[in-house]
């Protein structure tokens, strides 16, 4: 049995699964009680799991990931939320220098299963709270990385989170917590934190995206479908470890890659894709990779210039478009 | 900055002049958040809207004290300031429309409002990373020796990011012309400052740094004046450092978003009780400085200065997109 | 810990197995930290290797306070709360060596030792980071109702990090077992206190928290001691953090790459003077607790331990190149 | 005229020169005053120029920064120097969220031109001491990153860099300050921070790479060029702006790219160039383009381990024979 949920009741249910049936689960961060979180994902879990579960703390982004750590490593369960990833380069040194590095520095001694949440996002915020950083947890080993579009991966990777034993960072998109899927009715639904999944076949290109970006990429197939031109579209989900072979198995088929993401292209998640795919499926690419990713600029706050920075659907086509340009003068398609 | 005669009115620390542009500044900060609460209603303003109301008398108080060589950084909660510094009403808020007229060209928005030409180095969407920027600027002030006190505006949350301490332990050890000017109104966003400061009294984080501290009524305008120049005088005899607490509320929700379920409207009604505005009016009418009809004048024009600056804001051009390039650097890059 | 029976020897704290146990230490460190710089400058150890010498009492006293079940996290300069805590000798030397005897296998070397056994949850090399993993065990411990008090050893230096302030406060809001125990050695690496704290007196900074404090001689073991115990009586009956600053100083340079060319001659010689292990030693043999060639078989045990150490360690292997990729996800990954 | 001299002594003299030319110069760091500097850069450098001009910071990496920012907006030019590249991360909110949008976000009024010194580098100092995070920093836009490999672009960026407007991540490496190299005799020396260097010229194949890097790679080229096989090697020197089109170029004559980096392969800067070259020159790579980084984990203290994990100049000419490996095995080389 399934239901159709939204990423923000999938999110909640997790949390509320999870905290049900684990004592050692607690929930800490800026506004996260009280106020009901900056994205309203845990509100109402304050009055209903008290301030010892869930804990509005200090604006103080690095005590926050460094005490989680610190809790984890004691034989809690904490989901530490940052706000925005904006702010999580405060918490950078947590993350990188101590959650990642605790099991292998101490040869297995001790683990870390902290939780990660952040958001990704946009609108009219401005430059500094406009950004998404992704690229560089998925950088770094030790970590895993999830940034996942769909109500059930949502839900699947934070139950599974929550279950296993490594540091996470957990990077939602503000813009997505309303979309809609299918979630299985099931208190141990999880999902293996690794793979991508290819969402839709096609032939004629491959589009790999995750998060927000995938929404992006489905709507551009179904454009471009009206056409004939048929996508197949892969969402990343994880990005750390990142399953670039399934990418390239997909590119042996449609011989084409487009890469979308929302943060700036230059060493952006794309530039590993397009490295790794190059590498694993050379001989089968008949275009070069395409990457599709906002302007690389501070975000300005105008609307218009906000939009201008950012890639819609249109810039996918155009990119897919591109791709194409190839052997549509050739009229193979 | 106040007039240059420096007089006292009857009880009051400053001339009738100052007084009165106190009273019309407040009434100014006042129509306009007003306004923007509305026009962000209307969809014309966007992104993060923080108003400033219930806090006025903080802004107008303390900048009167300053002269026009200072500095003032903030966070984002700024439209208080800048207006206070005297930047354009209608530039003001072209700049929350997002217009090519705004004071950063529509590309800082409500959040980051600024004026060079006014030391207004502007507002900050990273709770406290401005304090280190205030050091900075102090820092420069000193060594240039240029006789500017460096002040800025932060909220009672924002002291417990280590950003806070840094700052305070570098203005202290470097002797530095500081004011940290700490707005307790109480919350941080939703937060109260109970669940997250060891300590109520922001003013005693200053004793880990040996640095001069007090708490001042921050509903209190002539107060916020001359408790200010105190601090000012102290920074500019080369004394060092000086933080303030000005004690306020928060008359609205932390921004446009906030569902405001943290706080009772008991509390609210209790604080609203210490409106600056009536507080401030209400003495101004007492001593008899100045009658209510002066007042009201004075009130009404106000009003008319914000309608004025919605026109002039919706009148204005949204920036041209060819600019989006542009400020990425100062300087030219050949390659590519 | 101290054995059991906590009756007290003549004017200690301690029964006289307890006192010439924490002479033992003492010496074993000492003796621990000369072999560590012969074998560095043999090329045996590499990397950074920051020695304790002239502050073992700190570790001792402190270390010899607490229950087993406490838990103890300090930054890099960690041989002498490992070798307090009773972690084998050999092997900690072996880590060192980076051999897979060693206690982390290797692959922490000096900053990094730990023992997941005792309760040592390890060196920290980013300066402060720790502190912030403290308040985390203190937080579980308090939560999972296991009354263990989370101590951290830090320096002066650490704390002008914001980190400091963050764990701090949290520490405080949250009423936690926490001991912040700072070592004040007047120097982080070739800087002196004077020139980047506002404070000379570290205690000062728990003001700013409303957190208990003391300031505690360094060089004596058994004050130390006592003071430790006060402060954990404290942690353990819920009254929340406690901030000791233990007055020392480092006898030899920084790290082996150390210049020293920040501080005279003088100076060293000066402190020099209140070596921890020759005052205790005096008073233990002034106090009738032990006689001089008591003390003298201890030192040489102490030497012989660490040769022996050097030896196991010399001998063990490097570890296998098939475990590098060990480690570094405790579940599986089952892509690529 | 010109002199040969160190890496250590060129920043010393391009310090020393900005220092004496312009009082606004100012120097500020953890010991790098009355210990010397961490990598004895700034040595008798407090001596000579005071207190105020060198001044010794308290354990503040985000602090430093943070103040260097105010005070370059202030019209000062401080040279705000991190120990290494590891602590960097404690300071990533003020160089990304801070120094980098000052210009763009108020409209061009202020300006930010913070010289930030930073070392990657290695040596049995563990996990959290030996990692490199140039990628990073060259994700983002507003800022310039320079990592240069010998002693005259050491010299010649930081001199341009505290004459330009704005804010530089300068990157060092530890293990190179003693390389030499000629520098010229002129106090107004400065080079323009962009551009990469074709440093060695070669038909069968090219070799990116920079700082420590770019000696690994002319290494390789020296020992392949016994065999016959003539690697064209380029210095990257400055990561932002990125110039991926010399490269390009140079893959158009060669048809093969190896990329050497010292950090982790997924979404180093390596990635980034594979990805812009395959997009730029397509049509002329014959093989797929080989990254060399160094393994992902947490680096072990102990030595041998510690090489194993580091790319040396073996590691190099093995992908140098792999790229080529199509070739030989047809005997074209
Ligand atoms: C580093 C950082 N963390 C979190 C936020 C989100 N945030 C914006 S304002 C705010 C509350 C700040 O409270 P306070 O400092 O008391 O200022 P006030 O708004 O009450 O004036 C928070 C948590 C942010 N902008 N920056
Ligand atoms: C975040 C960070 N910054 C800088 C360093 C380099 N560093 C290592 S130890 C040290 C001095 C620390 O001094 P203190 O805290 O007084 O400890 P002590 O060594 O004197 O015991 C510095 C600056 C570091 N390891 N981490
Ligand atoms: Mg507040
Ligand atoms: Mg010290």
């Amino acid at each position: 049995m399934a239901r159709e949920i939204t990423v923000r009741d999938a999110l909640r249910e997790a949390l509320r699964e999870e905290m049900d049936s684990n004592e050692a689960v607690v929930l800490m961060g800026e506004d996260i009680g009280a106020y009901g979180g900056s994205f309203v994902v845990t509100a109402g879990f304050l009055d209903e799991y008290g301030r010892k579960r869930v804990i509005d703390t200090p604006i103080a982004e690095l005590g926050i990931v460094g005490s989680a750590v610190g809790m984890a490593m004691g034989g809690m369960r904490p989901v530490a939320e940052l706000m925005t990833i904006n702010f999580s380069l405060l918490a950078m040194d947590q993350i990188v220098n101590h959650a990642a590095k605790m099991y292998a520095m101490f040869n297995g001694q001790f683990t870390a299963p902290v939780v990660i949440r952040t958001a990704s996002g946009w609108g009219q915020l401005a430059a500094t709270h406009s950004q998404t950083f992704e690229g560089w947890y998925a950088h770094v080993p030790g970590l895993r990385v999830v940034m996942p579009a769909t109500p059930a991966d949502h839900k699947g990777f934070m139950k599974a989170a929550l279950r296993g034993n490594d540091p996470v960072m957990f990077i939602e998109h503000s813009l997505i917590y309303r979309n809609r899927g299918e979630v299985p009715d099931d208190d141990d639904f999880t999902l293996p934190m690794e793979g991508a999944e290819v969402r839709r076949e096609g032939e004629h290109v491959t589009i790999a995206s995750w998060s927000r970006g995938y929404y992006l990429a489905m709507a551009a197939a179904e454009e471009l479908a009206s056409e004939g031109i048929e996508c197949e579209v892969i969402d990343m989900r994880v990005l750390r470890p990142m399953d670039t072979a399934t990418v390239a198995e997909s590119v042996r088929k449609t011989n084409r890659l487009v890469v979308v993401e929302e943060g700036w292209k230059t060493l952006g998640v794309g530039s590993e894709i397009s490295a790794a795919v190059q590498e694993q499926a050379f001989d089968y690419l008949d275009a070069p990779i395409e990457r599709v990713g906002s302007l690389e600029i501070p975000v300005p706050y105008n609307r218009q210039m906000e939009r201008a920075v950012f890639p819609d659907k249109d810039t996918v086509v155009e990119a897919v478009r591109t791709v194409l340009a190839k052997d549509i003068n050739t009229a193979n398609v | 900055m106040a007039s240059t005669k420096k007089s006292r009115t009857k009880g009051f620390p400053l001339e009738k002049d100052d007084l009165l542009d106190m009273y019309r500044q407040m009434c100014l900060i006042r129509e306009f958040e007003e306004a923007c609460a509305q026009q962000y209603s209307m969809g014309k303003i966007a992104g993060f809207l923080h108003l400033y109301i219930g806090e006025e008398a903080i802004a107008v108080g303390s900048i009167k004290a300053m002269e026009e060589r200072d500095h003032v950084l903030t966070h984002y909660r700024d439209h208080g300031y800048a207006l206070a510094l005297g930047l354009d009403t209608g530039e003001v808020m072209a700049e929350l429309f997002g217009k090519e007229t705004g004071v950063t060209g529509g590309r800082g928005g409500s959040m980051h409002l600024a004026d060079a030409s006014k030391n207004f180095w502007g507002g900050y969407a990273i709770v406290s990373g401005h304090l280190l920027l205030t050091v900075g600027l102090a820092y420069a002030s000193k060594y240039l020796d240029e006789d500017r006190v460096a002040v800025c505006y932060f909220g009672d949350g924002a002291t417990n990011a280590g950003a806070f301490h840094e700052a305070m332990n570098m203005a202290a050890v470097w002797n530095l012309p500081v004011i940290f000017m700490c707005e307790n109104n109480l919350y941080g966003m939703g937060t109260a400052v109970e669940h997250v400061s060891a300590v109520q009294e922001m003013a005693k984080k200053a004793l880990a740094y040996d640095m001069p501290a007090m708490q001042v009524d921050g509903q209190n305008v002539t107060e916020m004046y001359e408790k200010t120049k105190e601090a000012l005088d102290h920074c500019r005899s080369g004394k060092g450092p000086y933080f303030i607490e000005a004690l306020t509320y928060r008359f609205r929700g932390h921004s446009m978003a906030d569902p405001e379920q943290y706080r009772e409207r008991e509390e609210i009604d209790q604080y609203r009780a210490y409106d600056p505005i009536p507080l401030f009016r209400d003495r101004l009418i007492e001593e008899k400085v100045a009658k209510e009809d002066e007042l009201e004048k004075i009130q009404k024009a106000a009003r008319e200065e914000v309608e004025a600056a919605v026109k002039f804001a919706d009148e204005s051009k949204d920036p041209d997109l060819d600019t989006l390039g542009d400020f990425v650097y100062a300087d030219p890059i050949t390659i590519k």
